[in-house]
């Protein structure tokens, strides 16, 4: 029944919101607010319930969705621990991100609009986290789409807004283009969608690896798609054209997880396909690499925190494909603290100083303390530094592609480390250190919005001592629950945390050199990597001018071209041109005099009978 | 006896209809028509349907050709506006009913009538007369109200069509 | 509501309306408005009785009145619906229901013959859903087309001779081989059991030859496909759609192109269920070129009408996929997406008709920011963008799932190409989504007016709340449709197992 | 007694000489006067028919046709005079407004 409440009630407050009290504006905002808490609070209980019984059984609540012969369609509630865990950091972060939007959004015009939204999508990431079977999970796959849409379409005034909300749906429809047609194959082989079922069958066997195989990659074109992974990480960046809270809600703390929540979900599926398991991880090592050398040339502070959620997506699709699955969602939780914290104070940060170009603002701390100091927390927690929360759940990560023998991955796994450790660096010594280049007179956001940054900023340092190695239980204990697997521990590894945290350090002390110091413009300016990471290796120029523009519209314009000038002119306007030509000729014969008729008929009586007549 | 009777009237038919058709003035030709009408009138008697015979005055005799006449006079059309032939299609026309009258003897010369025969025999025509207004008003009741209905209409349809137009 | 004669009630009350209508002065406009309102919401009050009292459990015919009309053809009014009708009569009444508000706001002269045609056709179409007699169904058929010359002929936008025309001359030109398909049924099935009868349930129990089921299918299957409109047979269709006024394409787009899949389900299928088994893949080869390729010429589309117009033709490719699977789950699919897609797509055409009326130009590159003036609209249009699109929670979803589920299952390569077609559809959608509602307003715009009084709004709210409500629990309807698809399927899947027993 | 052949190669004779004057007069009185030749010859053969096979059909039919005749030529001569106030010609090939 919780669950239930707790599905329904953000779906409630959007309806509420758009046909009730879309004038009153607070209290548009306090519905929206209240339902996100008061779904905090119900999920206190699961939690605490979690806590006390690690190996916790499934609870599945389920009622018959479409019901015919063949087919068998739930909707339905399932409260695991991957499910709880999701349930909580939606729940808190959206609450933190909820009430800190009543400040950030304070005054704008579609302040209603933008609440029932919100409510929509923490519905909508609900269905998701608490679904217990693929087709609803693919139902709510598609409405956290919707929502993101609607969100990143915010001020559909803007052209470039509404180009990004476009891009993102359909960016996230190639993605779930694959996604349902793996769920077909998945049905096929086992006649169900409900996730334990397959998982019994899978246990059992007997299903042809190839499908599998099949299956595990095409439902991994679902994860591409709403995590953002290569090659379908174009619409991520984009999307920071939506309010900030937007972007701390949904494309960093919660809805672009999904992709890694729904690999978690599948693990067994991964297990027993080893091969999609590589490319899995070695698609999430390569969108981590990408996206962090395109964040060291990013001027814009959202986008660079962008890009730095795209190599954080990367690593935890990575450490999935590595089998870190405990290692994956760990880092998915304490992410999603200093993520949201990172682009909250971002957000507040914009806020203060009206521009996100970061070459505009410079010695901003003096100004803004703290969201300053916030911020800088969200960066050390983010650059993985000891003992703030990225660092352990990084080096699980690190430590789950060692133990598994991906060395390759290893390598890049530390190389995106030094470079996340670089970026995070320059992004907060030229926003904050520096000389003065801003304009105007910034200040501090209200407490509205500062009292969220702090509560974040403590689950961002503190939260990584949840997933401590030498502590039974520890995260780890709870998720990695026997129905997924068993992916095991891997331990603490001295040389992995001793590596990784040189190479940050290291990382921090070039980002130090190079950029604490008077600058207008980022030294690195005119190095041809520079450029190519600037220009985002020129990914949305392929995908726009060549992709879209050529083939997409190409075979659009063949088609168009085919049915105007074959169908509708050759053969249809033809062949009304030919009646209507032999009409013409006909019609000679219509002299409109009587006697020419008659003298045709009996001509014609004559000639019947000479060639039917007894003659 | 009857043999003379019909041959005195096939001629006579037979010429008036060409002079139906080929004099000039049409005065001339509804008369020549009425004569035409008239022998037809004696062959229905020769073949025993006396009733015929006076519908066939009546209403050819005593109302088509009134007809023609008035229109004729209505009108009052010079004799010259009314003579000509079409000359462009005679050619072709003379070899199509040339070639209609060959097929058609042909057919009717070589041709048999095998039906089975009615039970009117001559004796029985006696009553020629009664014998019809009994079908025209059992058997036949509905073809008569039909055509009578179309009388009708056309009675009016004439009466409209004729009528000045009002201006 | 025992022994009332409830279907006869459903098709009577719009031909009573258009007489009602007939004798009332040109000038009282809303006296003709309210005979129309009246007539079509008895329809719908009906057809809703009906959805519900509708025994599933019992399935087969139900509802069934038959009188005899002529004896020596074998020919009598009969009518009775089954899950699948039940479900294009509910669809029919809900898109006249609206049509009649529409018609409403958007014409402006001769509104007394306008109504008079529109509820005539309508009769037509409730006819066809419901007559199991085949002369009586193709004699509504023909009730439903001819309404339809004058419809766009009078009242359409441009190029509407040239679209009414063609319009006219192919559902004509299919209604042909449809009837040659009918009357060789009647002939064969008379000459085998010695009396002659048009009556689908009694001519649905003789098993023909096979090879004559094979042959007989193909015209029927054409002459229905060309309403469906079966490619590439279509192009009579979105010029149709563009050049008729909101109403009509609403009922255009809406119910008349179901009338050619629904005769394909009742009579084609229905009849000659080896024919089916035998033609099926290779309508499920053909309708790819509606989807995909219909698809792509509606991206190319600038003129929205002529968007949606090809889009249908898109989806319509979806329906005969489902059906061409002839499994439960792929013709269920199939009947739900003829119900969504009725609704979703009168929707759209009612929209743009309601801007075009205001800004005579149908064109995504005239426009600009139109959510500024016209919120509701735009919203409106997003729902139904996203319904064409799948998004889940609306109607359209449920059905494209299961045709994609049962098409999985019989035709996967199919099945791929289906599910990417609606990336296709979701492209242009949102396309015309950003380029008429969303960016800058435009000053030439601000003459716009939002949709504000409750007639305007009330068929906008009607068709979205019917979407969502299928959408969030389709088994409303899905249940009914089973009823109906059930006995069919089965019929087709036993003959072939017969067959093959038999081999 | 007279043979049916005779009779019907008189209406055969009557019948012929009223299509030559249909097809070749240009006056269209001249032409309906040929149209009652026809009739004429057609209703002759009717009767000869009946009363050779002893039946009334044909007879009882003949007072169908002369009415339909006479209906035909009423309104026939009223659409001549019709056509002739407004055109001022009774010439058949003038009165060509169907052409094409």
């Amino acid at each position: 029944m919780t669950t239930w409440l707790i599905l329904f009630i953000p779906l409630i407050s959007a309806v509420l919101i758009t046909f009730v009290t879309r004038r009153q504006k607070d209290l548009s905002s306090y519905i929206s607010i209240g339902a996100v808490v008061f779904c905090f609070i119900l999920s206190i209980d699961p939690i605490l319930n979690l806590l006390k019984h690690p190996h916790m059984e499934p609870i599945q609540q389920s009622f018959s969705w479409i019901n015919i012969p063949g087919l068998h369609v739930e909707m339905g509630t399932l409260l695991d621990p991957l499910s709880i865990l999701m349930l909580f950091v939606v729940t808190f972060v959206g609450s933190l991100i909820h009430i800190y939007s009543r400040g950030y959004m304070h005054g704008d015009p579609g302040f209603s609009r933008f609440f029932a939204c919100l409510s929509l999508f923490i519905f909508s990431m609900f269905g998701i986290v608490l679904s217990n079977n693929f087709i609803q999970i693919f139902i709510f796959w598609e409405l956290v789409g919707l929502s993101s849409y609607l969100l990143i379409g915010y001020y559909f005034e803007k052209p470039s807004a509404s180009d990004a909300s476009k891009k993102a749906f359909l960016v996230n429809r190639i993605g779930d283009f694959g996604f349902i047609l793996g769920i077909f194959v998945l049905f096929q082989a086992t006649g169900t969608f409900n996730f334990i079922e397959i998982n019994h069958i899978l246990e059992k066997g007997g299903i042809p690896d190839s499908t599998l195989y099949l299956a595990a990659l095409l439902i991994f074109c679902g994860a591409v798609g709403k995590s953002a992974q290569f090659p379908l990480h174009v619409w991520l960046p984009d999307a920071m054209e939506g309010p900030t809270p937007v972007s701390a809600l949904i494309h960093a703390a919660t809805m672009v997880a999904a992709g890694v929540y729904l690999l978690a979900r599948t693990a067994l599926l991964y297990h027993l396909s080893p091969d999609a398991m590589e490319v899995v991880a070695y698609i999430g090592g390569f969108t981590a690499l990408l996206a962090a050398v395109i964040a060291v040339a990013q001027n814009d502070i959202k986008r660079v925190v962008a890009y730095s959620t795209l190599s954080s997506l990367g690593y935890m699709v990575m450490a999935m494909g590595v089998g870190g699955m405990t290692a994956g969602m760990f880092y998915l939780t304490t992410h999603a603290f200093f993520k949201a914290l990172l682009f909250l104070a971002a957000g507040s940060v914009i806020h203060a100083f009206h521009t996100q170009n970061i070459w505009e603002m410079g010695s901003a701390f003096k100004k803004v303390k703290t969201t300053g100091a916030t911020f800088i927390l969200g960066s050390l927690a983010m650059a993985g530094v000891f003992p703030f929360s990225g660092f352990w759940s990084k080096d699980e990560i690190l430590t789950a592609t060692f133990t598994s023998h991906h060395y390759f991955l290893f390598a890049i796994g530390i190389l995106v480390a030094f470079i996340s450790a670089f970026f995070m660096t320059r992004l907060v010594f030229v926003t904050f250190f520096g000389n003065e280049r801003y304009h105007g007179h910034p200040h501090e956001s209200p407490p509205v919005m500062t009292v969220p940054l702090i509560i974040l900023a403590v689950f961002a340092v503190l939260s990584g001592f949840a997933g401590l190695p030498w502590f039974e239980p520890n995260f780890g204990t709870y998720i990695a629950g026997p129905s997924h697997g068993g992916h095991g521990e891997h331990g603490f590894n001295f040389f992995v945390a001793g590596l990784s945290t040189v190479v940050v350090l290291a990382g921090i002390a070039l980002g130090y050199i190079i950029y604490c110091r008077e600058l207008t413009k980022d030294p690195l300016e005119g190095n041809v990597l520079y450029k190519l990471a600037h220009n985002k290796f020129y990914f949305d120029e392929f995908y726009d001018n060549f992709i879209v523009a050529k083939i997409y519209n190409g075979i659009a314009t063949i088609c168009n071209f085919a049915e105007v000038n074959i169908i509708i002119h050759l053969f249809v306007n033809g062949f009304a041109y030919l009646t209507r030509e032999s009409g013409k000729i006909l019609r000679l014969t219509t002299t409109g005099k009587l006697q020419h008729y008659t003298l045709i008929m009996v001509a014609g009586v004559v000639a019947l009978f000479l060639l039917f007549g007894a003659l | 006896m009857e043999k003379l009777f019909f041959l005195i009237f096939a001629v006579i038919a037979i010429v008036s209809a060409i002079g139906v058709v080929s004099l000039r003035n049409p005065v001339h030709s509804a008369i020549s028509l009425m004569v035409c009408f008239l022998q037809v009138a004696a062959l229905f008697i020769l073949l025993r349907s006396p009733f015929l015979a006076a519908v066939q005055v009546f209403i050819y005799v005593g109302a088509v050709v009134v007809l023609f006449l008035f229109a004729v006079m209505v009108l009052d059309l010079g004799k010259e506006r009314f003579g000509g032939y079409l000359h462009h299609q005679r050619p072709i026309a003379l070899v199509v009913v040339i070639g209609f009258v060959f097929v058609m003897g042909f057919t009717i010369l070589h041709g048999s009538l095998d039906a089975p025969l009615g039970n009117y025999t001559e004796e029985a025509l006696v009553k020629n007369t009664e014998i019809m207004g009994k079908l025209l008003f059992t058997k036949y009741v509905f073809p008569f109200e039909v055509v009578s209905f179309l009388l009708l209409i056309a009675l009016i349809g004439a009466i409209v069509l004729a009528m000045k137009e009002k201006r | 509501m025992e022994g009332f004669p409830i279907l006869s009630a459903i098709i009577l009350a719009p031909l009573f309306g258009c007489i009602a209508i007939l004798f009332v002065k040109e000038a009282s406009i809303s006296k003709i408005r309210a005979i129309a309102v009246i007539s079509t919401s008895v329809s719908l009050i009906l057809s809703l009785y009906l959805l519900f009292a509708y025994d599933k459990a019992k399935a087969g015919y139900q509802f069934v009145e038959k009188v005899e009309w002529v004896r020596s053809l074998g020919i009598s009014y009969h009518v009775g619906v089954d899950g699948i009708s039940v479900a294009m009569v509910v669809l029919t009444s809900f898109v006249i229901f609206t049509g009649v508000f529409v018609s409403w706001v958007g014409i402006k002269h001769r509104i007394k013959e306008h109504y008079i045609f529109l509820l005539l056709l309508v009769s037509g179409v409730f006819g066809v859903f419901t007559s199991l007699d085949m002369i009586f169904f193709y004699l509504f058929y023909e009730l439903a087309v001819i309404p339809m010359y004058p419809l766009i002929g009078i009242w359409g936008s441009a190029n509407r001779e040239y679209a009414t025309m063609k319009l006219t001359l192919y559902l004509s030109f299919g209604a042909v081989f449809a009837l040659i398909g009918i009357l060789s049924i009647y002939f064969t099935a008379g000459q085998m059991t010695g009396s002659y009868t048009f009556d689908m349930t009694q001519i649905g129990k003789i098993s023909f030859a096979s090879s004559y089921q094979i042959w007989v299918f193909l015209p029927l299957l054409f002459g229905f496909g060309v309403l469906v409109p079966l490619a590439p047979f279509h192009s009579w269709s979105p010029i149709g759609h563009a050049a008729a006024p909101s109403a009509v394409s609403m009922l255009h787009a809406g119910v008349l192109m179901k009338l050619g899949a629904y005769g394909i389900i009742r009579i084609a299928m229905g009849l000659l269920p080896e024919g089916a088994q035998f033609w099926m893949p290779v309508v499920a080869v053909l309708c790819l070129i509606n989807i995909f390729y219909g698809g792509m010429v509606a991206m190319h589309r600038k003129d929205m009408k002529f968007m949606i117009g090809y889009s249908s033709s898109s989806h319509m490719g979806y329906v005969l996929l489902g059906l061409s699977t002839l499994n439960y789950i792929g013709v269920n699919g199939a009947v739900l997406l003829m119900f969504a897609h009725g609704i979703m797509t009168a929707l759209a055409f009612a929209l743009i008709g309601f801007v075009y009326d205001q800004a005579h130009t149908r064109m995504t590159y005239d426009f600009s920011g139109l959510a500024h003036k016209m919120p509701f609209i735009a919203v409106a249009f997003a729902i139904m963008g996203f319904a064409s699109s799948g998004l889940p929670g609306l109607a359209n979803f449920v059905s494209e799932l299961m045709i994609f589920i049962g098409a999985f299952k019989t035709y996967p390569f199919q099945a791929v190409i289906a599910v990417f077609g609606i990336i296709i559809t979701a492209t242009y959608m949102l396309r015309a989504l950003r380029n008429v509602f969303f960016c800058e307003p435009m000053p030439e715009w601000e003459h716009l007016k939002d949709a504000t009084t409750f007639v305007q709004r009330f068929p906008y709210i009607v068709l979205i709340l019917v979407l969502l409500i299928v959408g969030f629990y389709p088994a409303i309807l899905i249940d009914v449709i089973n009823a109906g698809v059930m006995p069919l399927v089965d019929k087709i899947n036993n003959v072939s197992m017969a067959a093959k027993a038999g081999l | 007694m007279i043979p049916l052949s005779h009779y019907l190669l008189l209406s055969l004779a009557l019948f012929s000489i009223g299509v030559a004057g249909v097809l070749l007069r240009r006056s269209i009185i001249i032409v309906l006067m040929s149209l009652e030749l026809i009739f004429n010859s057609i209703n002759l053969s009717l009767v000869a028919f009946a009363h050779f096979l002893q039946s009334m059909t044909g007879r009882v039919f003949v007072v169908f046709t002369i009415t339909v005749a006479a209906a035909e030529v009423a309104v026939g001569l009223a659409i001549l005079v019709a056509v002739y106030r407004r055109r001022k010609t009774v010439y058949v090939e003038e009165l060509n407004e169907m052409k094409h």
